[in-house]
């Protein structure tokens, strides 16, 4: 109780000091100000399963990572002053900071730490997977091999904190700066649940700001942490509203209602181009979409023919320039993008050739004259197949170029557009022949192998399964040395080019804007990670 | 002679109809002297409601006048602005209107809309205004005063509606009222009373009045002078006895002689007819307004349209053969003919419809009725009644509103379904519910609706109506050809030409619409036609042919009729044996000449008393019944009409249900007072009527 | 009166429970799987199952219904699904609020408006005023509030700067905030509620002043003015009291469109938000807020439509 | 006396009103472009440019190629509304067509049976009214069409195939709502002739329900469900025009019209006409509808006064 009423009046100390500050008009000695951010409205705020970039970037400033990715993909100490690696890389040594606190005045021990992680394996959070997890060999009622974890964690003392790992994982800390890993104060137990009367005590972390009211669905008010163990930050209030249509934020920007957004749809971006008082920040992402056969028996990408066609008669340069001005990175078909540097291969992939699209098409329908998805046209074969496409960023547009561009290849698309509710809700990602999903940014590479490409992955929407690619796989998460692990990228990029189901025509720049007063802001490719306690707000 | 309280100069009043003006009333000369009630009488279209409301310069907003002046006071209020004639309205003119409940302000206290009135003229405070109001309601004979002026219009009834307009038009001692068909909308024995009030009212505030009415009997009993209009004309104008008396105008004798009781009794005879319909404000023309219908009219008439001048006395004219008619050497009306009986059945033993005991009860009740524990709430609309109706055989029910007739007659023909009791219908059963009957029930039992406007279906022609129905109606399959030489068959019967076939309702008039509904009641040969109010929404020239058309048919065709009305003299004229109902319950039933002539129960007395009788000469009938019909939902107990008779003995009558009294003859009468005693007084009054 | 009273509101209780059964059906039918929309579509079985077991979506159907009726009628709303889990009560409570600021300001702008021209047209029977003012009335009612919303949006929020483009609605706001955030927004809607209620104002206005109370009042003496005042206004306007009464459900609700125009946080944007994200503890208690409002608003007008007319208060 | 009749006399009336007459050729010239739009309109609907004609053609403004310019896509405009009027006005017309029908259906069958079946049904309708139909329409919206693309009835099937689930759901919805609402009004008009004496004339002759309720009362209630027809359609089309400006009516590429607002309004600034066009189009079709159906209403009440 009492510690509650000392955060409350420290919390509202610091308010009126911001609101006073404000009124004034000037701007405090620390430079400071308040920073309105534009995003839509998070939905799960729970920080070990809350995924999307509206609710990290919520959780990211009242809480703080173990450790921190840096935009170019850099990892840096946070909370964990330092970390050694056993040389078996099966232990994990952290060395945490002295001296911060949550904001509620209590400590930060490494006793937060071991309950932040066994709390994530409690709720199933995805980063268990990243971490390292393996099947007990169990099922549960609905089939689904039952996984456990493949590490531990123990407190040694206060600023101790140590993992022990069953198997080598070249990821792992990944997994421990993962945008699912802040830290909680330990004992917490509905974390980031609003109080009855709408309060905010558990959202108690240790980060830079100190989160002041939440409204469902207009927006989230915090202000600068006086106590913050890395020094205060520069802004007094960090506010973020709740608009849900990207196209209303960007309004909302020019109108000067916000300060800064960061996903603005690529056709705004002139109108945004021509004025002065913004300024647009973009970073190159391994944001892009997949096209994807299912290619498990009886579905259409089973013959590799109908597989390699799909790519021939995709013109993924036209698709960039078509869809982004050209403003994304051509992709080669696998979901390893140029933002991982070496780790990326540039290998020459198949060409945009639709004569040979045609050819392998007539080919399958040769040795497959009954199949359900070939019309018949004298001599000439076409492929006709419903093409699910997700109702995100500009995707129902490509989708578009591709259903013309396919056209030429021998292929007849219907679009169905979907919004996400129903194609992720519903499951329809997971079972159709033929669609376009989305797919985020990941700290790390290794990540969209295990999750979504390797045999029995969770969400292999594609269905494929390559032994080759699973062993490559395995190899690559084991690998910790950058050459060897690019050697294996390479092999695993050719075996995507040939034979994979999927095509990735190019990778998606996010741009964000903001106002020009807002000083010292830097974009993060995965845009909720962006850091914003260094920033500073001049004047209004 | 006195100044004139009003007087009309070669008034004209134009109406604009699809941009175009229309004569509505033309070149009126009308007199009104001090103390006079001046009746003012047409048929519908007359005009005579625009007259009576354009003599106060109240005109519709389509409305102007377009020539002659109004002398009012010495001005021409004709002429003057609508601003001076605020300080006239309400104050020296009044008007009584029609339908007192429309005419008052539903969402307005009674003694508000009292008190605005000599608050505005009289310069009174609204506490002094309401006294007043409570004065003037006294004075129009209303009990509990104080009560009333706290009460909206709706909660009283129609009777006490016009008394407060009444109270409301003489709250200011105005010297002229205008008297616009006050009593149309009530029951007769409600009308009698208040026309009593009327009279009397205007002798004692000195007033004059302009009495504007269809009918001839009101006018007779109250008027002093009366001007007779037609298609907007001046008929004529003449004192009430002169006029009654003796007819200059083809037009009032016409009217005269086609009311029902004209034959004095001589029920077989033809009512005297005006042929034709009126004339439409379109279709007037330069000349004589009436000659297309006129008996006597000769060839000056279709060409000159003759002048109002002054004919014999003081009376006025507007007839090219005034002399003629006035001499005697012309009768200026349609010669009355008997009935040309052809297959007369009136021998065949049996009756066409007997009916036991029939009830019937409307209301609901609910769940939640039931859960808020409120009383049931019936209305008890017919109560074990009992009648029959031989072969060629007229029977008349007479009652006014509320006394369940019509409830009866949808009861026999099962557009309601009776609660308890039986029929028979030419013998055989006849089940109560309309979809148990057999098609041959349907064809031998028709029915004839009240108002001619909405008894045929606008979207189709007479042709498909009448087909229909024979075709439904019809033993056999006709073919196409029989049926539509059944039409012009039965067409001829009703007096219509073939070519009204193709026709559809809005091209007929209100008479030719009543023609077809009877054509298609007959058309198929029914055994028995039951008709509501057939004549109530006519003019009485007009209700003279559809009479003789009925009796007509009986005569012809020898079918049976159940004719409902509230018209005694109707029912007098059609039929042989009479039901009187009251509140749902038969009073007395006999035959025709013994209920008119010689009325037993004192409900029929009252009700006969109550007719106004197109004779001045004629002493009315002394019998006034107190208060308003109770509302079937708080029936009376013992005898129903136990609360306003005349004769009430005593408790006996409040708490036992009457006996049913039979003479030899079959004669019944309700009533718990002895038949004898019934009789002795009844001979005392009954002389008084010079029937 | 009494029994009418209780009659209609039984009556709305029975509909408000038919439809909140109708709703209730609905939402389950609405499409995708709740905790996966909810936790993002790569979340792992246990994640699904511990947030299905937290909002008791495990159990059967008619189960939830009663445990959500009984919650609702004792002012347990439930937690929101998302957003840190906020009780429903409040979080919607407060965009009643949002949606009665804006339905209030609507309503002052539109009846006095809408009544005066009424008035005039009738008045002005078949007059080119009048003939103006049908045309304009019927124009105005038939635009679709985007239309006329992104019309006002234009010209006075981007091109004039007068009012607010967006509605950012914050607890400190002034009075004057408040005004420069609804007026465009009320504006848009007291177009539409400004057609309805001329028109009917002028209909039910010409009605009255043809019946022959008005003629009984006339030959009174009385003068025009009072005329209309005294006696035609207050029979006149009891059908556009209806109006404006059940406009009163439309505003709380109904306005989702103009709602999403201006981003104004009211009960519709709420609802539409709630709808995509399978939000179905808010969905419900908005939705029943919603339909409770707009019946309460029918009995309201019924009543009111009683009270003031006497021939039915004192049945 | 009249001496034509029915619904030559009706229009002869309506052309008497010049607004009326001109709003009803305006929606008549609407209506052959939902009809003949796709056969005189000089460009496909969805011809997006591609490669590097694309960036040039985006969002020019009007011109004597393109004369009401081209949107985001490089799509002309007046092609996309010339193709779009079959959605914005086809569809609802279609839907309200099968409400006035079923309305009138359950508005005669409730209006002269009564009883309990009234009751029953009307009380059903009311719940139905009970919620704010745009409301209403969200709701059941997102539920019917993934019911309907996920349907494996067969019949139904195809019909998903041939129109689409979301064009069959929109016209679910619209039915749904404006049943209860030409239901009543056919009620209410039924109610006002059920008593009449025509009527009970027919009754009294034995003839059958369907006969007494299709020829002789439907005669009576057509005009009033002439003119409820008529304002149907506009808030049909209002409300597909809504639901496409919410992102969920008619989905692209097809150019409904509320749906061409909605992805105009992100370049408002930029590039007006985009909005501008299909904004005029909207509100002319709607106030020509009102325009239209207010001069029916005046002459039927004139009809009606004048009989």
């Amino acid at each position: 109780m009492y510690s509650n009423n000392k955060r409350l009046s420290i919390g509202l100390l610091v308010f009126s000091i911001a609101v006073l500050v404000l009124s004034v008009g000037g701007v405090g000695a620390q430079g400071g100000g308040t920073l309105r951010v534009g995003i839509l409205e998070p939905v799960n705020l729970d920080p070990a399963t809350g995924n999307s970039d509206d609710e990290v970037i919520l959780n990211r400033h009242i809480y703080d990572y173990l450790i921190e990715i840096l935009p170019e993909g850099s990892l840096v100490p946070s909370l964990a002053e330092s970390w050694d690696i056993s040389d078996d890389g099966l232990t994990y040594t952290f060395n945490l900071v002295e001296g911060a606190t949550f904001h509620d005045g209590s400590a930060f021990t490494a006793e937060d730490v071991v309950f932040t992680f066994n709390r994530m394996v409690e709720v199933g959070s995805s980063a268990v997977g990243l971490l390292g997890q393996a099947p007990t060999g169990e099922e549960d009622d609905e089939g689904n091999a039952i996984l456990a974890p493949t590490w531990t964690v123990e407190a040694v003392d206060d600023t101790t904190a140590v993992f022990t790992l069953e198997a080598p994982n070249a990821d792992f800390l990944f997994g421990v700066a993962s945008r699912f890993a802040p830290i909680l104060n330990a004992g917490t137990e509905n974390v980031n649940v609003l109080g009855d009367d709408g309060s905010t005590a558990n959202f108690n972390g240790t980060g830079p700001f100190i989160l002041q009211g939440l409204d469902a669905g207009e927006g989230a008010t915090l202000v600068a942490n006086e106590n913050y163990w890395g020094g205060r930050p520069s802004l007094d209030v960090l506010e973020f509203v709740f608009i849900n249509d990207t196209n209303t934020q960007v309004s909302a920007l020019r109108s000067g209602d916000v300060d800064f957004i960061y996903k603005i749809p690529t056709d705004l971006l002139p109108q945004i181009e021509g004025e002065d008082d913004i300024t647009i920040s973009t970073v190159a992402t391994n944001t892009h979409p997949v096209i994807r056969l299912r290619s498990d028996e009886g579905y259409i990408g089973e013959d590799v023919r109908v597989r390699q066609a799909f790519k021939h008669a995709t013109d993924r340069e036209l698709l960039n320039l078509d869809v982004l001005d050209g403003r994304g990175a051509v992709g080669n078909n696998n979901p390893i993008g140029p933002v991982y540097g070496s780790l990326y291969s540039p290998i020459e992939g198949l060409d945009y050739d639709p004569a040979r699209a045609c050819e392998l098409i007539n080919e399958y329908a040769a040795d497959n004259p009954d199949s359900q998805w070939i019309s018949m046209d004298g001599d000439t074969a076409t492929l006709n197949v419903d093409f699910y496409v997700v109702e995100a960023f500009e995707y129902p547009l490509a989708a578009e170029f591709l259903q013309q561009q396919w056209q030429e290849g021998c292929i007849n698309v219907e679009l169905i557009i979907r919004p996400q509710n129903i194609y992720y809700g519903d499951n329809e990602w997971m079972t159709v022949d033929l669609s376009l999903t989305g797919w985020g940014t990941r700290p790390t590479p290794q990540e969209y192998l295990s999750v979504a490409y390797v045999t029995g992955s969770p969400f292999n929407e594609s269905h494929w399964s390559n032994a080759e690619l699973d062993a490559l796989a395995t190899a690559a998460s084991i690998t910790s040395d950058p050459m060897e692990r690019a050697a294996i990228y390479n092999d695993i990029a050719n075996i995507f080019e040939q034979e994979g189901p999927i095509i990735v025509p190019f990778f998606r720049p996010i741009s964000g804007a903001y106002r020009n007063n807002v000083d010292g802001l830097m974009m993060h490719p995965f845009p909720g990670r962006t850091d914003l306690d260094s920033v500073t707000v001049v004047g209004d | 002679m006195a100044t004139p309280v009003i007087e009309a100069r070669n008034l004209s009043i134009d109406y604009r109809i699809d941009k175009q003006w229309l004569n509505a009333v033309c070149d009126i000369d009308l007199t009104i002297n001090p103390l006079q009630i001046h009746g003012l009488v047409g048929e519908s279209g007359s005009g005579k409601s625009t007259l009576g409301l354009g003599m106060m310069r109240y005109l519709d907003s389509n409305a102007r006048i377009s020539q002659g002046e109004i002398l009012f006071n010495g001005d021409d209020i004709a002429r003057t602005s609508l601003s001076q004639m605020r300080s006239i309205w309400g104050k020296e003119i009044s008007l009584v209107p029609q339908n007192p409940l429309d005419s008052l302000n539903p969402s307005m206290r009674i003694g508000k809309q009292m008190a605005e009135v000599t608050m505005l003229h009289m310069g009174l405070s609204q506490k002094e205004a309401l006294q007043t109001a409570i004065q003037a309601l006294e004075h129009v004979k209303i009990a509990d005063p104080e009560q009333i002026i706290r009460h909206y219009p709706h909660q009283l009834s129609g009777g006490m509606q016009q008394r407060v307009m009444i109270a409301m038009a003489l709250s200011t001692r105005p010297k002229l009222l205008i008297l616009d068909e006050p009593t149309t909308a009530l029951d007769v024995t409600t009308q009698a009373v208040i026309l009593d009030l009327v009279r009397e009212l205007i002798k004692e505030e000195e007033a004059a009045a302009l009495y504007v009415s269809h009918d001839l009997g009101t006018v007779a009993q109250l008027c002093d002078y009366v001007t007779v209009l037609y298609a907007g004309e001046v008929m004529e104008s003449a004192s009430v006895q002169d006029l009654f008396a003796k007819p200059l105008h083809p037009y009032t004798a016409g009217l005269l002689s086609s009311l029902p009781n004209a034959n004095h009794g001589e029920r077989n005879s033809r009512l005297s007819t005006i042929d034709g319909v009126a004339p439409s404000l379109a279709e007037r023309s330069s000349v004589c307004v009436f000659a297309e219908r006129c008996p006597v009219a000769i060839e000056k008439c279709h060409n000159e349209k003759p002048p109002l001048e002054q004919t014999v006395g003081n009376r006025l004219g507007r007839c090219w053969r005034w002399q003629e008619i006035d001499s005697g050497d012309i009768i200026p009306r349609n010669k009355p003919q008997g009935f040309i009986t052809e297959n007369n059945q009136k021998e065949k033993s049996g009756l066409v419809l007997a009916a036991h005991t029939i009830s019937k009860q409307f209301g609901e009740y609910s769940l939640l009725d039931r859960l808020l524990g409120h009383e049931k709430n019936y209305v008890q609309a017919v109560q074990d009644v009992s009648l029959g109706v031989g072969h060629s055989m007229t029977v008349g029910i007479v009652g006014e509103s509320g006394s369940g007739k019509t409830t009866l007659a949808r009861a026999i023909v099962a557009l309601i379904s009776a609660d308890s009791g039986t029929m028979e219908l030419l013998g055989t059963p006849l089940p109560v519910e309309l979809n148990k009957r057999d098609k041959n029930a349907l064809s031998q039992l028709r029915m004839i609706f009240q108002n001619p406007n909405d008894a045929l279906n606008p979207y189709q022609t007479v042709e498909t109506t009448l087909g229909r129905t024979f075709k439904v109606l019809s033993k056999e399959n006709p073919s196409a050809t029989e049926i539509s030489e059944r039409i012009e068959e039965v067409l001829q019967a009703v007096g219509l030409a073939a070519a009204y076939a193709t026709r559809y309702p809005n091209q007929l008039s209100g008479g030719e619409k009543q023609r077809v509904a009877l054509a298609r009641a007959s058309i198929a040969n029914p055994a028995l036609i039951i008709a509501d109010e057939p004549t109530s929404s006519l003019d009485v020239s007009v209700q003279a042919t559809i009479l003789n058309l009925l009796k007509d048919l009986r005569a012809q065709r020898g079918a049976s009729y159940v004719v409902i009305s509230h018209d005694l003299d109707v029912i007098h004229y059609l039929s042989d044996w009479i039901v009187v109902m009251y509140l749902g319950e038969i009073m007395e039933q006999g035959s025709s000449e013994k209920v008119y002539e010689l009325p037993m129960h004192p409900y029929t007395e009252a009700l006969l008393s109550a007719i106004p009788v197109p004779d001045p000469t004629a002493r009315h009938g002394h019998i006034r019944l107190d208060g308003d019909i109770p509302s079937p939902r708080n029936k009376p107990t013992g005898c129903p009409f136990h609360t306003r008779c005349p004769r009430y003995i005593g408790d006996i009558c409040k708490h036992e249900a009457p006996p049913i009294r039979t003479t030899d003859d079959g004669h019944q009468i309700r009533c718990h007072i002895p038949l004898d005693d019934l009789a002795i007084t009844q001979k005392q009054s009954t002389p008084e009527r010079t029937v | 009166m009494g029994r009418y009273v209780i009659r209609r509101t039984l009556t709305l209780l029975l509909t408000v429970l038919l439809t909140s059964i109708i709703i209730f059906a609905l939402t389950q039918l609405l499409p995708g799987d709740v905790a996966k929309l909810v936790m993002g579509r790569e979340a792992s079985p246990s994640e699904i199952d511990n947030f299905n077991e937290r909002f008791g979506l495990d159990k059967p159907m008619p189960v939830q219904y009663v445990r959500w009726l009984g919650g609702f009628l004792t002012g347990e709303w439930g937690r929101s699904y998302i957003q840190g889990n906020p009780p429903v009560r409040p979080l919607v409570t407060e965009r009643m609020a949002n949606s009665l600021r804006l339905a209030g300001f609507t309503l002052l702008l539109a009846v006095p408006t809408s009544i005066l021209l009424g008035i005039g047209a009738a008045l002005n029977e078949d007059s080119w005023l009048d003939n103006a003012i049908s045309i304009v009335s019927l124009s105005v009612v038939g635009l679709p509030e985007f239309v006329t919303g992104i019309v006002l949006m234009n010209i006075f929020a981007l091109g004039l700067g007068w009012f607010e483009a967006t509605s950012l609605v914050s607890d400190t706001m002034s009075l004057l905030d408040w005004i420069r955030i609804l007026a465009l927004p009320a504006i848009t809607a007291s177009f539409v509620l400004i057609g309805y209620i001329t028109r009917m104002t002028r209909a039910s206005m010409i009605d009255e002043l043809k019946k022959s109370y008005v003629r009984t009042a006339t030959l009174k003496g009385l003068p025009r003015p009072t005329i209309i005042l005294r006696h035609v206004l207050r029979n006149a306007l009891l059908p556009t009291i209806t109006v404006i009464a059940i406009s009163i459900g439309w505003l709380m609700g109904g306005i989702v469109v103009i709602e999403n125009v201006f981003n104004y946080p009211g009960m519709g944007s709420e609802l539409v938000s709630a709808v995509e994200k399978k939000n179905i503890p808010v969905l419900q208690a908005i939705t029943m807020i919603i339909v409770f409002i707009f019946a309460l608003a029918n009995l309201l007008a019924d009543l009111l439509y009683a009270l003031l007319n006497p021939r039915i208060r004192l049945e | 006396m009249r001496n034509e009749h029915g619904f030559i006399n009706f229009i002869r009336q309506i052309a008497q009103r010049p607004v009326a007459l001109v709003s009803m050729v305006i929606v008549l010239i609407f209506i052959l472009l939902a009809v003949i739009g796709p056969a005189v309109a000089p460009y496909e609907f969805d011809a997006i440019q591609r490669g590097e004609d694309r960036r040039a053609l985006r969002n020019t403004p009007p011109s004597t190629t393109y004369i009401m310019g081209t949107d985001s896509r490089g799509r002309d405009i007046f092609s996309r509304l010339l193709w779009g009027a079959r959605d914005t006005i086809g569809l609802p017309a279609v839907a309200s067509l099968l409400a006035v029908s079923i309305g009138a259906l359950i508005g005669l069958s409730t209006g002269y049976v009564g009883g309990w079946y009234d009751e029953t049904v009307s009380r059903l309708m009311d719940s139905l009214l009970a919620i704010p139909a745009l409301v209403l329409a969200l709701v059941m919206i997102t539920t019917i069409v993934p019911i309907l693309s996920n349907t494996e009835v067969l019949g139904l099937v195809q019909l998903v195939d041939f129109f689409g689930a979301n064009n069959i759901s929109l016209t679910v919805v619209i039915v749904l709502l404006y049943v209860p609402i030409v239901a009543r009004v056919v009620r209410s008009a039924t109610l006002n002739v059920r008593d009449l004496g025509y009527i009970e004339a027919a009754k009294l002759r034995g003839e059958s329900l369907l006969y007494i309720l299709f020829s002789e009362i439907f005669p009576s209630v057509l005009p009033s469900l002439v003119v409820e027809g008529s304002l149907r359609l506009s808030y049909a089309i209002f409300l597909v025009a809504s639901l496409g400006f919410l992102g969920l009516g008619v989905q692209p590429p097809s150019p409904e019209w509320g749906r061409m607002v909605l992805d105009a309004r992100n370049f408002m600034t930029e590039a007006p006409w985009t909005m501008w066009f299909p904004v005029l189009a909207i509100a002319s079709l709607i106030i020509s509808i009102n325009l239209m159906s207010d001069g029916m209403r005046r002459v039927l009440r004139n009809e009606i006064g004048r009989e």
